[in-house]
């Protein structure tokens, strides 16, 4: 019984810090990672025109991290004239990515068909990056909206990963090593990545052997990028909330530390 | 039977390295090579210790810390009447080799749990392992002598959906309160989540994966971790499996083999930048 | 007043956070509308995009029969519903463990064991001739890890030492990547306050 | 019998799998390419098999009166979905997706995001330093942590490469012999199955 109740405690405490903190609106002021300038100085000088794909390899539930990261990117490459094909390896990313993609074409004026396509969900991730590598019209015999793939400008042009400069897997899973595993290693395909926080240290190895070949993580990567390309979408909004989280798990940790010991010494006589 | 099969293997294999070799490059990809020298001598590793009477007999694996706990676990939920819970993952499928590896473990633990006449709950967001934990947890029963006390609904789909199944398998938790929790196999960000609850109800947690983030979480919330490979080697050390306990042996022969090769390489490539000329790069694959 | 929709995902969002206190009427609700909903939903997406688009369409609409096989091994899962057929249904499962295993053999051996092994290849010592402490440390922690990892002998005298600073490498591993972790999971939840607080109860921000 | 036919499968299957790997020939590839697509035809019948017997085990239990409400509910939200996607279809802006946007997707994310308190609790219970190891796995989790929270750097200037260093060099060689030895355990376990000697997923036995 007791546990349960520290157990509501540290909840509670939780719940009422970050209530407290958003109600105030304060930016923080962060610098920008070598990985994230790595990411935006790849997007940033490829020559105009490069087709990239997008995949939304996440669920639903991550969208309040990964969305400032998609967006930053997506922002990115459109405002550099390149082209994107849009697809979706978990089923969940799929409306998320169209809408996403929607927005910020629309904000740049590009033309779906030419500028960019989206070709939505295939299940059973594996098979269909492989797949892919294999033919993706294949894969995809139409977009999302059940039009045929021949009939876009942008899709006549492609066929596999060969005639694709880059594979940016946006996602909040290990999903991205099959892209690595089985698109890079059995295709040599590109792979970078917008992920949340939470999967850095599992790509860190793949980053330093080069399979992957820079990625931008968290709020705190979506707050860089956002820097990099001047414009907020949502990323440095939550970084106060973010820092105050952390400092409360950091007092727990001591906290938990304290009570170690205390109880420890009194068990100890002398 | 079997080591006909072996043969039979490779022989197929060493007729596929020479056609493959004989031919010009569409049928073989060189870059692989290195993966299909690997694999070759990783292949005949495992035949030997696999087959070879001498390397089979000499083996006793080391303890690995919580395999212990197993029967203990499966004790308490036995006295207290509660559930065992056994519950894969999210992350993983039926392609997956950990995922047969979870199997191994979980027909030990349903061999324990018809044994004792205590309940069995495997929950999973993967039809198809529905379907094969039915098979082995059924086999598992009826090999321990109590088929009748096998309930296939007990084995269930809850949902494909990652947080649904966590959900799900949160419910079942605080309602059934098991006793033990079984977390092997691989795992997405749900772990915490079935962990923490798990400690909540007071259940003995025993977890284990591949999955390298998750196992930060478990180290933490578990009371016993299995880590990455032990997963591999946990059912061999269990069940006293011969073919299993001959393939930890030939990973831990592969072991040594990568560690010689990796400290050759680092020697190699630091007398490279010593001598001044940039590295030969053999290692590089 | 907020639209109907934001109600409706705000009230569902208390009745999951309700769960913190303890399993309740409410939660289990909720809790079971996510299972109905999710399964219909993924019945629905892998009905459209595998059934119809892989196998349907290009088998009755464009001939393809070769469609035939995975259709009939399909089918053979069907066998389960009755337990005199019920054994059929290990030659599909067969299909997917045993085509599974092929795959992963080298995909495994290249991706995770052949390309972390030549990443961990560096020279021991700096361009300008000092030993390279980060490189010593990083064979070190791969070598000693591994050790860990080494199932055939108890762990004592060097092996021992050896696995014992392997586990601490592990250590290091293990609370770095919680360190890292805990940004995104309170993330989400921020993400999950900024939806109650700005759209769901229109307060500040 | 039927366990001889499905070794037999597992293995020959196994076998192509294997070798398609090493080539770039069109006839390898579109081998490769129609197991794949195997294994999405078959996962989707199975699905189905899964379906009924949660339809199955809900009705059941509303016969005999468990939970009756709730699992009402969930039978509900199963047959609503498909119903919904058969009469409008299932692209942006139908009824389907404004349920899996507004209904599922939202409780979803909560369920996530109970992983923030979860962390919070766990960090309380779990980074005692009670033994080396233990006290090793604390110092690791703190600095990070501190690195990661612009208070890091008040208190130590160097925070930041300090906890890039351990991530990159320390961490991550850790890291690198834990996917070593996953990837061994999973080469032997693979080559196990190819060659029938693991047969646990047939339920076992010799």
């Amino acid at each position: 019984m007791k546990n349960i109740e520290t157990r509501h405690w540290t909840f509670l405490g939780l719940f009422v810090c970050i209530g407290l903190v958003m109600l105030i609106d304060v930016k923080l002021d962060i610098p920008v990672s070598a990985q994230t300038r790595k990411m935006y100085d790849f997007i940033d000088t490829l020559p105009a025109g490069s087709v990239l794909m997008v995949s939304f390899d996440h669920e639903a539930s991550s969208l309040p991290e990964i969305r400032p990261i998609g967006l930053a990117i997506l922002r990115h490459t459109f405002s550099k004239g390149h082209r994107l094909i849009g697809v979706a390896l978990l089923a969940e990313g799929t409306v998320i990515g169209y809408r996403l993609m929607l927005k910020t074409a629309a904000e740049y004026g590009r033309e779906y068909g030419k500028d960019y396509v989206y070709l939505g969900f295939k299940p059973q991730y594996i098979a269909a990056i492989l797949s892919m590598g294999e033919s993706i019209p294949r894969t995809f015999p139409r977009d999302y909206l059940g039009r045929p793939y021949e009939q876009f400008a942008l899709l006549r042009e492609v066929d596999n990963y060969d005639d694709i400069t880059a594979v940016i897997s946006i996602t909040d899973g290990s999903l991205t090593t099959h892209w690595m595993e089985y698109g890079g290693a059995r295709y040599g395909v590109r792979v970078l990545s917008g992920m949340t926080a939470a999967m850095v240290t599992t790509f860190d190895p793949y980053v330093a052997s080069g399979q992957m070949h820079s990625l931008v993580a968290g709020l705190r990567g979506a707050a860089e990028y956002e820097r990099l390309i001047n414009r907020e979408g949502g990323g440095e909004r939550g970084m106060l909330a973010q820092t105050t989280a952390h400092l409360y798990v950091i007092g727990l940790v001591l906290l938990g530390n304290v009570i170690y010991f205390r109880s420890r010494r009194k068990r100890k006589p002398g | 039977m079997w080591e006909l099969e072996a043969r039979f293997v490779l022989s197929m294999l060493w007729h596929y390295v020479a056609v493959t070799a004989s031919q010009a490059a569409p049928w073989f990809d060189a870059d692989k090579l290195p993966a299909l020298i690997a694999a070759l001598i990783s292949i005949i590793i495992v035949l030997y210790t696999t087959y070879h009477r001498s390397s089979r007999e000499k083996f006793k694996m080391r303890e690995i810390a919580g395999l212990k706990a197993v029967e203990e676990a499966i004790g308490r939920a036995t006295e207290m009447a509660r559930p065992v819970l056994y519950t894969p993952g999210w992350g993983g499928d039926i392609q997956r080799p950990t995922t047969i590896a979870s199997m191994n473990f979980l027909s030990h633990v349903a061999g324990k749990t018809a044994a004792y006449d205590c309940t069995l709950v495997y929950p999973t967001h993967d039809p198809v392992l529905m379907a094969v934990a039915q098979e082995v947890v059924r086999e598992s029963y009826a090999r321990a002598g109590y088929p009748d006390r096998f309930r296939s609904e007990n084995i269930s789909y809850v949902t494909s959906s990652q947080f649904g199944y966590a959900a799900a398998v949160d419910g079942i938790i605080s309602r059934l309160k098991p006793a033990s929790i079984f977390l092997l196999g691989t795992f997405e960000a749900e772990s915490l989540i079935l962990a923490e609850t798990g400690n909540s109800v007071g259940a003995i947690q025993i977890a284990g994966t591949d999955s390298t983030i998750q196992l930060s979480f478990f180290i933490v919330a578990c009371d016993y971790t299995l880590i990455g490979e032990e997963l591999f080697a946990a059912s061999g050390y269990l069940s006293g499996d011969r073919s299993i306990l001959a393939s930890v042996r030939a990973q831990d022969i592969l072991k040594v083999l990568i560690g010689l090769l990796l400290v050759i390489a680092v020697i190699w490539s630091t007398i490279d930048a010593l001598s001044g000329h940039a590295g030969s790069g053999w290692w590089s694959f | 007043m907020s639209d109907p929709a934001t109600i409706i995902a705000g009230l569902l969002t208390l009745a999951i956070l309700s769960f913190l206190y303890r399993d309740n009427p409410i939660y289990k609700m909720a809790e079971s509308l996510l299972i109905g909903v999710s399964i219909g939903y993924t019945l629905v997406i892998v009905w459209t995009s595998t059934l119809m688009d892989l196998l349907f369409k290009p088998l009755f609409s464009d001939g393809q029969y070769a469609l035939v096989l995975p259709l009939v091994l399909g089918l053979l899962m069907f066998g389960r519903f009755l337990a005199k057929t019920s054994s059929l249904s290990r030659i599909p499962i067969a299909v997917m463990i045993g085509s599974g295993a092929g795959v992963a053999i080298p995909v495994m051996l290249e991706a995770r064991t052949l390309k972390q092994m030549s990443a961990t290849v560096t020279p021991l010592i700096t361009e300008s001739g000092f030993p390279d402490v980060s490189a010593i440390v990083v064979i070190v922690g791969v070598l000693t890890t591994l050790s860990y990892f080494y199932f055939s002998r108890e762990h004592k005298g060097a092996l021992g030492t050896s696995a014992k600073i392997g586990t601490y490498f592990l250590m290091i591993f293990f609370g770095a990547t919680f360190g890292y972790t805990v940004m995104s999971r309170m993330s989400t939840f921020i993400g999950r306050m900024e939806f109650l607080m700005t759209e769901f109860l229109h307060l500040g921000g | 019998m039927d366990r001889k036919v499905a070794l037999g499968v597992c293995f020959i299957f196994g076998l192509v799998m294997f070798a398609q790997y090493f080539s770039q020939h069109p006839a390898a590839r579109s081998v490769n390419q129609a197991i794949l697509e195997y294994w999405q035809i078959i996962f989707a019948f199975t699905l189905l098999v899964g379906v009924v017997s949660v339809f199955k085990n809900n009705v059941v239990q509303i016969r005999r009166g468990q939970d009756r409400s709730y699992r009402l509910i969930t039978l509900a939200g199963l047959v609503a979905m498909p119903f919904l996607a058969l009469i409008w279809g299932i692209k942006a802006d139908t009824p389907f997706m404004w349920t899996f946007e507004n209904i599922q997707a939202p409780m979803q994310s909560t369920v996530f995001a109970l992983l923030a308190f979860f962390v919070a609790s766990a960090s309380f219970r779990g980074f005692r330093a009670r033994s080396v190891p233990a006290a090793i796995l604390l110092l690791s989790a703190l600095i990070i942590l501190l690195s990661r929270s612009a208070v890091g750097t008040f208190i130590f200037p160097q925070m930041t490469e300090v906890a890039d260093w351990i991530r990159h060099y320390p961490s991550m060689s850790a890291r690198r012999a834990i996917l070593i030895g996953i990837g061994l355990g999973s080469l032997t376990t693979s080559m196990r199955v190819i060659l029938g000697i693991e047969r646990t997923w047939l339920g076992g036995g010799k």
